[in-house]
């Protein structure tokens, strides 16, 4: 049951994190090249979802949303509430990176004659990522943990395993502990192989 | 008389509430380098800032060849092309070798073919006695290194005209050399216009036809050079030389 | 049908009700985030000291708090504690405790990073005058480093009140609790007061967080600003 | 805490609870007509009532912790409780780790669907998804003995009846008796299997070693059963939320 | 023979792998200037810090005062308050108010009286000029009057001996012979023992008894003001001087 659990939880986690990923860039390049009206959207969505609870924001999904007939799988609320949720993180680590390319770098950009559009291209996105790969890793992290609330809607992963178990078996100490070794396995090593990743890709390209 | 090749008009800035430009007005002609001096705040970077639309400024106007130029952003990036320019924080992009720095300009703005473009630069580069560094990333260069191969990305695209502001500022001392030497090249044998504002007076006699004098955001004074550091016009141009030597 | 969904929540005490949970749930961030604060300064500072040992230690808990999920944090606390400790706290004492022992670990990253930011030649600069190490704390690297703590503090603390929603997997009758006891005790008057409900609870965190991240978002700009210009 | 002498070691003896004056139940705190808050904020139900009607003989004011089906045993075990009335159902795995006293209640688990598609038999349920609560016996029932059904395991009873009203499953098990009062507040489903698996009974439940409140907690079973407690019990809360259908008889035990 | 202040007796000093300083021997006598001299990267710095503990050193003896120092931190932390230092970067504490800085040193560590610290805070102030400036903070002073203020700040402990590195060297022109004039008060008036880093030339010719000149962390020459400006001793110290000014 735990091996169920621990692979839906690794697979959630995956899919709401290409998600997040993608909802987070799209927004964040709204918000870049300010295209109106959807510039606004997105900043409204990115405070909204930033400012509420997962937990309620699936008991929206879950329990709330079919009242009015729209009606969701389990695993699509969690996947679609975490997307939900980390869309807007990620799109203010990407928005962060952009912001944080240098002015000066800009207006050496601008000195040899590139138009916007070259200047986000060959500038701001290639130094941005790299600027947000900290926030990316520490959102990725936070969206992972994320994940055992989705015991709430009767997602069985790792959290709702293990306190399934405990219900049935009343052994509290085993099973926490192998929750915990659960995402111990899953986040561990994610965050050596990050902390590696964002060193590497600082001393790329902004070591001196 | 000599073309004139940029021509500014009663030119005012201000920064929110602060008038850092007051009714600027001056010309420069094809082949003049003229240097720009004045105390720390008399605006001088505002000044060059705002001869390639980097900076808005509310009155006045900008010609250059002939055309007065409507300030939108689209037309400065056009006349970008034309006008040079070199900071004094040497910003060469970090994500790119020197060689990709340089071409990021005439191939990608100017659409030029990528293999002209690059033997063109491989040669810019010789005469900075930079050819061995085509392939280095920005980091594994000194100082003086990286604003040579600022000036020769600012080079390749062919300006018609240069502007430098304080390019050895940040340089360590025994650097500044290599650089002004390439400058004082562009502007006597390659007879480049340009616009020039430094510190170090020695370099500026050596180039300078012409000093156009700032303080507190207006031209106190436009003199031909010779005259300028013998004679100064002005007091405060005469207390501003004798503060620069202890 | 959605007409009378939202009476719900104007139904009896029901409003006063879900209030008073909020209460429950902002008293538990608070007094959570003040102890937590207090305990991350002091373990931020330990954590620039050059001993191995007290840097390891103090790290192992960082990533233990980090690591784990809260969720799951709560119900070790919740169910180990008192049988294997003997250590035993009402379910919203206990939850203030896990909580500002997760904030202490997360300030203590916040407080390091901001005293290691602080430029080198700052501390030299301290050192020259004759400074001893406390001193350098005291008057240079700790005030120094607070405008650049803030915005992440208060982003901290929208995340722990978020986070106190998960409050009920462990009984604590925060707002969220009190929001399901409501939706079972009128689930047959009004079918879809489960959304009205739920939508106050929603508005109630955005009312609360959305104002702190604003602030936070504003000081960081300005600190920006400050350093840049 | 320290270490304390032995006999003072169990917080939860009978002269522990009347030294501090207050008992600590678990009860639900949202299953209507059990445990539940009414719209009033206050907390009634057959086993609010009877919990009140515990403290009143045991002489102390009563402490009420609200918990889930699936924290009922560590409840215990954590020490957060003394005592749980909160539907608890005797089974030989939860013997194991509690001690029940003497029953107070029976029921069985039942099978609650829509009326337009009801569910009449359990073979119906394979391979579907059935609704069930964390901790109850309905999910160790089906868990064990029905291994071809697919269950859908919530933490509350709030969640889990929203989910079947969202149609996650297409239908609920639980005790039959909270599945008769809520469907008859929720006309459109009815408890299409009354019961299936074992008979069982409702008890209080203390920690194992609590010899003391276990005691006294059979003697008050004994004692209120007798003054027909439960029946009363039934009527003022229980009555009114069930259906024709049931009959006191099927939820209380005989008085003997 | 006047007193020697300070010894150093073959100091080395690497970071990590890279060895900086090697075999470092000299000695300053009671009221001398000693400035130091080299191009960039030659160690110019590190020494300096290394005669302050900032940096560690790896083999080698300082004596200061006819003491051993046995470098520990709590022993540099006695010492440091004989030794004044400041840096390029001027490093006043933007959370304190000028005076703020200044009296820190002398009432915290020192433990001195706080208003007769004040009074005499108050003097070393308008001796730079800046009476005024004593309950503002740092960030509305400039550059020049920023470098004074951590000059008082290192007087005000009263020290013994004073280290100054490139002091100047991120000022604007202007505002560096403000600077220098206060360190060549110091040094002719005052009698200040003293060692120097810098790249003004003409400065470090005005105020210098001896030079020690460095290159890739040696020392190539110790040689009197007078004899090395006009004949070096090296050549290496000769291409030096010359590539000093254009
Ligand atoms: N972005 C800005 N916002 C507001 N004021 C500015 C800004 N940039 C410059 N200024 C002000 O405008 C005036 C002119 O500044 P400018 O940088 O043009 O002077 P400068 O002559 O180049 O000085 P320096 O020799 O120090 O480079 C100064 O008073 C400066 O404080
Ligand atoms: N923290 C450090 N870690 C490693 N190497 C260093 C460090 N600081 C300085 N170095 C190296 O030590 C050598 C001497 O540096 P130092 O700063 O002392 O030179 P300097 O003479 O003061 O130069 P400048 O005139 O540029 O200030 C250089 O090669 C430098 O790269
Ligand atoms: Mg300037
Ligand atoms: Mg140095």
């Amino acid at each position: 049951m735990f091996a169920k659990g621990f692979e839906l939880t690794i697979w959630l986690s995956f899919i709401g994190i290409i998600g997040s990923i993608i909802v987070g860039l799209v927004c964040s390049l709204l918000q870049y090249f300010k295209v109106p009206v959807f510039h606004q959207i997105a900043s409204v969505y990115v405070e909204v979802s930033r400012n509420t609870p997962l937990l309620i924001q699936l008991f929206f999904l879950y329990y709330a949303f079919p009242v009015f007939g729209i009606k969701f799988g389990a695993e699509l609320c969690g996947i679609i509430g975490l997307i939900f949720l980390g869309g807007s993180y990620m799109a203010e680590g990407f928005t962060g990176g952009f912001n944080g390319v240098s002015k000066s770098q800009l207006e050496s950009g601008k000195a040899i004659g590139l138009n916007q559009w070259q200047l986000a291209r060959y500038v701001v996105f290639p130094q941005g990522f790299s600027l947000s790969v900290p926030a990316m890793a520490a959102n990725i992290i936070f969206l992972i943990k994320e994940t055992s609330i989705f015991t709430v809607i009767a997602i069985p992963e790792l959290t709702n395993t293990a306190l399934d178990l405990i219900g049935m078996y009343y052994r509290s100490n085993e099973y926490l502990f192998v929750l915990v070794i659960g995402y111990a396995i899953i986040l561990i090593p994610l965050s050596i192989i990050l902390t590696l990743l964002e060193k590497r890709v600082r001393y790329g390209s902004f070591g001196n | 008389m000599a073309e004139k090749v940029l021509q500014v008009a009663h030119l005012e800035k201000s920064y929110r509430k602060k008038h850092v430009l007051h009714d600027i007005n001056f010309s420069v002609e094809q082949g003049e380098v003229v240097t720009l001096l004045g105390p720390s705040g008399s605006g001088k970077s505002t000044l060059i800032r705002c001869l390639n639309g980097l900076e808005p400024y509310q009155k006045g106007t900008i010609t250059f060849e002939g055309k007065k130029i409507v300030p939108t952003e689209k037309n400065w990036q056009k006349i970008r092309q034309k006008i040079g320019m070199v900071f004094q924080s040497y910003d060469l992009f970090p994500n790119l070798t020197v060689m990709d720095n340089i071409l990021l300009g005439p191939t990608k703005v100017q659409k030029q073919d990528r293999t002209t473009a690059r033997s063109e630069a491989e040669t810019l580069l010789k005469s900075v006695d930079l050819a061995d560094y085509a392939n280095v990333y920005p980091r594994e260069l000194s100082g003086g290194q990286k604003q040579r191969v600022a000036i020769v990305r600012a080079l390749a695209l062919h300006p018609d005209f240069m502007l430098f502001d304080e390019v050895t500022a940040s340089l360590d001392p025994e650097m500044v050399r290599g650089v002004l030497t390439i400058i004082e090249n562009l502007a006597n044998q390659e007879n480049m216009t340009m616009i020039v504002v430094t510190h170090e007076m020695n370099f500026a006699k050596q180039i300078a036809d012409r000093v156009l004098f700032l303080q507190d955001g207006r031209i106190l004074e436009q003199t031909p050079s010779e005259k300028f550091f013998t004679n100064p016009q002005t007091d405060r141009a005469k207390v501003f030389l004798d503060s620069m030597d202890f | 049908m959605a007409h009378s969904g939202i009476s719900v929540l104007f139904e009896g005490t029901n409003f006063m009700r879900l209030l008073g949970g909020l209460w429950v749930t902002v008293k538990i961030a608070a007094v959570a985030l003040i102890l937590g604060i207090i305990l991350g300064v002091v373990l931020g500072v330990l954590r620039t000291f050059k001993n191995r040992l007290l840097r390891a230690v103090l790290r192992l808990y960082l990533e233990f708090f980090r690591v784990v999920p809260t969720v799951v944090l709560l119900f070790l606390f919740y169910y180990i504690l008192p049988r294997q400790m003997n250590f035993n706290l009402p379910a919203d004492q206990l939850a203030t405790l896990v909580f500002a022992l997760w904030v202490g670990a997360e300030m203590s990253d916040i407080v390091r990073g901001a005293l290691i930011s602080v430029p080198r030649h700052q501390v030299e600069s301290g050192k020259a005058i004759g400074l001893s190490r406390l001193q350098l704390y005291r008057y240079v690297l700790i005030p120094q480093s607070i405008s650049l703590e803030l915005p992440a503090t208060i982003n901290l603390a929208t995340r722990v009140i978020k986070t106190t929603s998960i409050l009920l997997l462990i009984s604590v009758m925060d707002v969220v609790n009190i929001g399901q006891q409501i939706i079972e005790a009128n689930n047959h008057t009004y079918p879809t007061g489960v959304f009205w409900v739920y939508g106050l609870i929603f508005l109630f965190y955005f009312l609360i967080d959305y104002p702190l991240s604003w602030w936070a978002k504003r000081l960081e700009k300005r600190r920006l600003e400050r350093t840049n210009g | 805490g320290n270490s304390k002498s032995s006999s003072s070691n169990n917080p939860s003896s009978v002269a522990q609870i009347k030294k501090k004056g207050t008992i600590r139940i678990a009860v639900f705190g949202d299953l209507p007509p059990y445990g539940w808050v009414n719209k009033d904020g206050k907390r009634v139900g057959y086993d609010v009532k009877l919990a009140h009607q515990v403290a009143k003989d045991l002489g102390v004011k009563v402490k009420f912790v609200q918990v889930n089906a699936n924290n009922r045993v560590d409840a215990l075990n954590s020490n957060k409780v003394d005592l749980v009335l909160a539907n608890f159902t005797v089974t030989p795995e939860r013997k194991q780790v509690i001690s029940f006293a003497k029953p107070y209640m029976k029921v069985s688990v039942g099978v609650v669907s829509p009326k337009n598609k009801p569910i009449t038999k359990v073979s119906q349920l394979q391979n579907k998804n059935v609704i069930v609560t964390k901790g109850t016996t309905a999910e160790n029932y089906f868990t064990s003995k029905q291994s071809k059904v697919k269950l859908l395991k919530f933490d509350s009873k709030t969640q889990q009846f929203n989910a079947l009203k969202n149609g996650r499953g297409v239908a609920l098990a639980d005790d039959n008796s909270y599945l008769y009062a809520w469907s008859k507040s929720n006309p459109k489903y009815t408890v299409g299997i009354k019961s299936i698996g074992p008979k069982s009974y409702i008890a209080p439940a203390v920690k194992k070693s609590n010899k003391s409140l276990l005691n006294w907690t059979n003697k008050e079973i004994t004692k209120l059963t007798k003054k027909s407690f439960f029946v009363n019990d039934y009527n003022t809360e229980l009555k009114p939320y069930f259906g024709k259908e049931v009959k006191p008889s099927d939820i209380v035990l005989p008085t003997k």
